[in-house]
């Protein structure tokens, strides 16, 4: 009888982990997808991402605590991220690009701006953890003995038509096709007279909204803010970016869903402590066996 | 036209001090020596002179990390890792065997040493970025380690109690100076090793992979090799460095070794310039007195060291000493020797 | 040019930062040097910046409202008293090196922090070779008050407290089947086994701990952990951490039971966790030393004046802080000298009635106190009577 | 059996055949040219030849040892050395460190050695510096050993190259067209430079768009074009065949 039971159980936790690893791996995913568009065209690892996202959810809470209203509060931290986004390519970045610098140099300018933005945002919204509004939680629903919050069901269905949101800008606008064109050869776009650094301002316009956007379902999920929160977080939906084949939207998904459950089982089976060890494990373990992910496509080395 | 004749008159600047450099390098050495082992006896505060080890402890920490980010262009983001490995390895070979000092950090060394080669191993394929990002895996899985083997590390308790080295019956403390005179031996030890290795066919591969990994490879030069060499050096030279602090410290714990630290690593390598010595010093000299000495800047000390890599890679991305020796070829005194037996010879049948 | 202007640039820094460095010692020499100046001062050292920093500026704040009283009444031994902050970023190495400058100013008498045991721990010692008075108002690991005959604390040892909770979970609430969260931390790791073993004690009774997972700072999602608990049966859980643990493990526990009862501990006590968690911590229990809600009137002008002057309210171990300072000077006062020596033995001596209740420090230093049971109820802290 | 022999060897990159079964072959002392339009697929063959790219189908025999899909770094050892098209020194190395570099492979001290300034280290140390110097004195380059090689004249930069490439000892180098960018007196000493390569036993082989140096110089002369070998025989055949006239007329045209 007993033995039923347990195996019963065993079996309600293994779907509810998840359950609860797929809620999780959408963050990761709405994250990545921001590593993907800028990796994308300038083949670039944004460090700064974490930062920006932290940076979104401070401001939409600004904006709540002004009595702004949350929709508008959400709007607007949506878009002065996009512009932070920008303002990091047109400040930091894009010098580099004009003096031919060495790769190396942007991955360190992305770094440098990641320590600028989190560190500015302690200083002024202090490091405490902020509590932020849960405005779409509609209570549990219930499959069975499997619980599922419905706060993971409409982080599931927007990241979902934000992927597909962007995925139709980059496949059915001009703006998409000359986003492309820049990816396969930015100087040939160049030439035939398609702005590639006005593409590029909109694809880091891009990236940081969707920062945004992530950083607001996930701070409403979580309800805490603080600006240390983009920093692990930022790391993990890397690690799904590159699982996933970075520069490939879609793959950042199911990379983020599956760095999410496989943490949720590492938790349930080897304990929460060791659960954000896994993303990196899984980051080394993609790099060594298939460095272009599940759904990247290989470079042609030149000489 | 102008442009030329600025960038003439600074190599010709440099010129001008490399030169004098080289004329008075003996009146040089010997001051800065004297100036390095008497510091202890100017009357600073112990405070102070912590500030200096700490100073000397960045200084290895850059001359390390230098050899895989400034010579062969490997960008580290883990190095926290490896100075946590050579720190608590030492610590543990201490506390749990009576290991004294100097076993201790060459075993920590060591230790590091085998997790560069095994950090090395797959990301030798990878490129830029990417090996970047695994070393930052490395750096939090080893924290992530430290955390969770309670029975070996103590976890988030730490390790408390570390001795202090003794040599020739000696315990070295602050106090002492001991500390502080282990530091310069250790720095000087370190200072020439990497020396040593840049002036020889080592250094040269590695600065060609830097440059141009596949004109290297062309070349014959088994890049993969010399890569993993570079990573294994560094990181023994971080262990090395590690396991002083732990003991200067007296107590280490996960916490820290944080991905902060090898960012103000890769700050202090920049700042100074990359694939420089001299820089290291510098670097690690302004970046660690600046927040102690600007106090009020407390708060924005990250943002500073933030700032340091973004203006940095903007303006002078060599960094601050990273100016080319405009200063001939050094020959090799062998070579020396026989250009001028030939010259010699030259005139004798000139001559005749 | 640019490049020669960089270099200039580079040395005036250089020399800048030396300058700066030769200017402080000759300033501290010529203070410790001659005879001590007008001033008494106490250093308040904690994390003022990075994850923690609302804990170090909790301090200071005490300590600068403490001293300001006694400034108001002519200071202590006729000198004026200043508070000096030191950060030391909740890191042990910082710490190290900051108990070095404190020890370097001989006007400083007694130190007050640091915050983390840990941190605390990496400091003792020198605070100890210098006979400079540490009391910290939040170590609490069993071993910081043993590493020497300056270090004090004035907040309980983990196992008194440990007790405390567990008394709450198994009596006052007569749950059996305990679930632990704790964090990862030397605090959470120290705490959680200590409940264990107290709770193994126990066993005839019937009490078992079902699950304990332990969880790392920085990750918000305990979803995991809580599943776990929760399939093996847990009816109370004990959360061992900050606010900033109990406040989103209650929230998204409640999610999936909300019949669950969560008993924390004192450091959980801050106006955050209400902010943070809302309804979801409603109900939840912990003992503290001290209850901003008190009607004791000597609590209430505090508490008053507190929020009065920095907007929130004061926190137990910020209120722990402000006592130290307070049992610092009246020390300094017994002992009718600034002579550390005498000044420590003033302190081990001494009866402080504070906000924070009685403190009497036995042989290991260690204070006594008696805890108030507390819990939330519509939103605000009451005490349980 | 011919010092090199390349039997229809095969490289394909997705759907594109880049080089379609070319068979060459090359003799001791000998400098081999290879011409043809632009995108024929002539650094392609190079690149199979150094290694950096495997082969798909054929084989590459130097000295009767098969060296196809053979790491470059072992390539270089056998004896094959190059130049890049677009010049890839190390442009922030000195001139002598550069071609120090080439002789890195021959260079057998070690670690250890370089940690003790062993006899061994300072006598190699000695010998392979005075050998780089002995290879510019007598590119012309002995004025600029002490310059950095971003600081050069395109020309030089291109001679530092090729002193690189001949400092690996190799027995045969493959000069990716090592005239492009330089005058007519510059192109015509470094005519006078490879012949002098050529008598000293060093088997060249040369992509090399000049028509006018490739006559002058070649000894043999193939001709690729999209991928295939169009054509093969003396300078003077070459000159007159009908079908690579309109390969590179065609070839023209397309530029234009």
């Amino acid at each position: 009888m007993s033995g039923i039971l347990t195996r019963n159980c065993v079996a309600t936790v293994i779907i509810q982990q998840l359950f609860n690893g797929l809620a999780l791996g959408m963050a990761y995913a709405l994250i990545a997808v921001g590593y993907s568009l800028v990796f994308g065209i300038l083949r670039l690892i944004n460090f700064s991402h974490g930062a920006v996202y932290a940076f979104s959810a401070h401001i939409a809470l600004l904006f709540v605590g002004l009595n702004f209203g949350i929709i508008p509060a959400i709007i607007l931290s949506i878009v002065l991220t996009g512009i932070l986004g920008v303002l990091i390519d047109k400040t930091a970045l894009e010098p580099l690009r004009m003096n031919n610098s060495i790769p190396m140099a942007s991955l360190i300018t992305t770094i440098g701006m990641s320590n600028i933005i989190q560190n500015l945002l302690m200083i002024f919204f202090n490091t405490e953890r902020k509590s932020f509004p849960a405005f779409f939680d509609f209570g549990m629903i219930k499959f069975g003995s499997v619980q599922v919050n419905s706060t993971q069901v409409v982080m599931f269905v927007v990241s979902l038509i934000l992927l597909v949101f962007l995925t139709l800008i980059i496949n059915k606008t001009k703006l998409g096709l000359a986003m492309r064109a820049t990816e396969q050869n930015s100087k040939a776009a160049s030439l035939m007279g398609i702005n590639t650094n006005f593409v590029i301002s909109a694809t880091f316009f891009l990236g940081g909204a969707s920062a945004a956007i992530a950083g607001v379902l996930i701070s409403g999920y979580y309800q805490i803010v603080y600006p240390g929160m983009g920093f692990m977080v930022g790391l993990k939906a890397f690690a799904a970016a590159v699982l996933g084949g970075i520069g490939v939207l879609y793959g950042s998904v199911v990379g983020g869903l599956v760095v999410g459950v496989s943490e949720s089982y590492a938790a349930t089976f080897m304990g929460s402590s060791y659960r954000d060890s896994v993303a990196f494990i899984i980051l080394i373990l993609v790099l060594i066996i298939r460095p272009t992910g599940l759904f990247g496509k290989k470079d042609i080395k030149k000489v | 036209m102008d442009k030329n004749l600025e960038k003439g008159k600074s190599k010709n600047f440099i010129l001008i001090l490399e030169s004098f450099i080289e004329k008075y390098k003996v009146p040089i050495a010997g001051v800065s020596a004297l100036i390095l082992l008497g510091l202890p006896f100017m009357g600073f505060s112990q405070y102070i002179m912590r500030i200096f080890i700490m100073i000397g402890i960045y200084s290895m920490l850059a001359l390390g990390l230098n050899i895989l980010t400034g010579y062969t262009g490997l960008v580290s983001l883990g190095h926290a890792g490896f100075y946590a490995i050579g720190a608590y390895t030492a610590s543990l070979l201490s506390l749990k065997l009576g290991a004294n000092f100097l076993v201790a950090a060459i075993g920590g060394a060591v230790l590091a040493a085998i997790c560069g080669l095994l950090v090395s191993l797959p990301t030798l394929r990878l490129k830029g970025t990417y090996l970047s990002i695994v070393t930052l895996g490395f750096g939090e899985i080893v924290k992530m380690i430290l955390i969770n083997w309670d029975k070996v590390t103590n976890g988030t308790l730490g390790l408390k109690n570390i001795p202090r080295p003794s040599m020739f019956g000696l315990k070295l403390t602050l106090v002492n100076n001991g500390m502080y005179y282990l530091m310069l031996v250790l720095v000087a030890l370190i200072t020439l090793l990497c020396t040593l290795l840049i002036k020889s066919k080592i250094g040269r591969a590695f600065m060609s992979i830097k440059e141009d990994e596949l004109a290297a490879i062309m070349m014959g030069i088994k890049t993969t090799r010399y890569k993993a060499l570079a990573f294994v050096i560094s990181a023994f030279i971080t262990g090395i460095t590690g396991a002083f602090y732990a003991s200067m410290i007296g107590f280490i714990e996960p916490n820290s070794f944080t991905f902060d630290i090898s960012t103000l690593i890769i700050s202090i390598v920049i700042f100074g310039g990359m694939g420089t010595i001299r820089g290291m010093f510098l670097g690690s000299a302004i970046l660690i007195a600046f927040p102690e000495v600007f106090r009020f800047l407390m708060d924005y000390r990250f943002v500073v060291y933030g700032l340091v890599l973004v203006l940095m890679m903007r303006f002078r991305p060599q960094g601050m000493l990273g100016w080319k020796s405009q200063m001939p070829y050094k020959l090799p005194k062998l070579v020396k020797e026989s250009l001028k037996k030939n010259n010699k010879d030259n005139l004798k049948t000139q001559q005749i | 040019m640019k490049r020669k202007l960089s270099i200039i640039l580079t040395l005036a820094m250089v020399m800048g930062t030396f300058a700066g460095c030769a200017g402080k010692t000759s300033g501290t020499s010529s203070q410790s040097g001659g005879k001590a100046s007008g001033t008494i001062k106490i250093a308040v050292a904690g994390p003022m910046t990075g994850d923690n920093a609302e804990y170090g500026k909790g301090f200071v704040n005490a300590a600068n409202m403490m001293v300001e009283q006694w400034n108001a009444k002519d200071g202590v031994l006729g000198k004026k008293i200043e508070v000096v902050p030191y950060d030391d970023k909740n890191s042990g190495e910082e710490a190290a090196s900051i108990a070095q400058k404190i020890v370097s100013d001989k006007d400083i008498i007694g130190v007050i922090g640091h915050f983390a045991s840990g941190v605390s721990m990496a400091a003792a010692p020198t605070y100890q070779e210098n006979k400079v008075i540490e009391i910290s108002p939040s170590a609490s690991h069993p071993d910081y008050s043993g590493m020497g005959t300056y270090i004090f604390r004035n907040n309980t040892v983990i196992n008194v407290e440990a007790a405390a909770g567990l008394d709450m979970a198994i009596n006052d609430l007569g749950k059996k089947n305990i679930g632990i969260i704790s964090i990862k931390t030397d605090w959470g790791t120290s705490t959680s086994a200590i409940v264990k073993k107290l709770v193994t004690e126990k066993a005839s009774t019937g009490v078992k701990v079902v699950a304990h997972e332990e969880v790392m700072e920085g990750s918000d999602d305990y979803s995991p952990a809580i599943t776990k608990l929760n399939a093996a049966g847990a009816d109370v859980v004990i959360c061992v951490g900050m606010y900033n643990l109990v406040a989103p493990v209650s929230k998204q526990y409640k999610q999936v039971n909300p019949n669950i009862a969560v008993v924390g501990f004192s450091n959980a006590y801050s106006q955050q966790l209400l902010d943070l968690g809302g309804k979801a911590v409603e109900g939840l229990r912990f003992p503290v030393i001290f209850f901003s809600g008190s009607e004791n009137p000597k609590v209430k002008t505090y508490v008053d004046e507190y929020k009065k002057r920095f907007g929130s309210t004061p926190s137990a171990l910020t209120s722990q802080a402000y006592d130290s300072v307070g049992i610092l000077l009246e020390a300094i006062k017994t002992a009718g000298t600034t002579d550390r020596a005498k000044v420590r033995d003033a302190v081990a001596a001494i009866k402080y009635d504070g906000v924070t209740g009685n403190t009497v420090f036995n042989e290991k230093r260690d204070v006594q106190k008696s805890f108030v049971k507390v819990t939330v109820k519509d939103g605000k802290f009451v005490e349980i009577k | 059996m011919a010092y090199l022999k390349v039997n229809s060897i095969t490289k394909q990159f997705g759907g594109l055949v880049a080089v379609d079964k070319v068979s060459f072959e090359v003799e001791k002392d000998e400098i081999v040219s290879i011409i043809g339009p632009n995108g024929a697929g002539k650094t392609t063959i190079f690149n199979m030849l150094t290694g950096v790219y495997g082969i798909d189908s054929g084989e590459i025999t130097f000295d009767g040892t098969p060296i196809h899909n053979t790491m470059p770094q072992n390539i270089v050892d056998i004896g094959i050395s190059r130049t890049f098209q677009n010049i890839r020194l190390f442009p922030n190395m000195r001139v002598i460190e550069n071609v120090l570099v080439g002789t890195h492979i021959r260079t057998k001290y070690g670690f250890i050695d370089t940690l003790f300034r062993t006899p061994r280290y300072k006598r190699e140390e000695a010998q392979k510096t005075l050998r780089a110097i002995e290879i510019l004195n007598s590119i012309g380059l002995g004025n600029r050993i002490n310059d950095y090689a971003q600081n050069l004249p395109y020309g030089e930069q291109r001679k530092v190259e090729i002193a690189r490439a001949i400092a690996t000892d190799a027995k045969i180098i493959l000069l990716d067209e090592p005239a492009a960018g330089m005058n007519p007196q510059e192109s015509e000493e470094l005519l006078r430079f490879i012949r002098e390569l050529r008598d000293k036993g060093y088997t060249i082989i040369l992509i090399e768009h000049d028509m006018n140096v490739v006559m002058n110089i070649s000894d043999r002369i193939y001709v690729i074009d999209h991928g295939k070998k169009i054509a093969e025989g003396l300078p003077a055949d070459i000159a007159g065949n009908q079908q690579v006239i309109e390969a590179y007329l065609g070839g023209v045209k397309k530029d234009a």
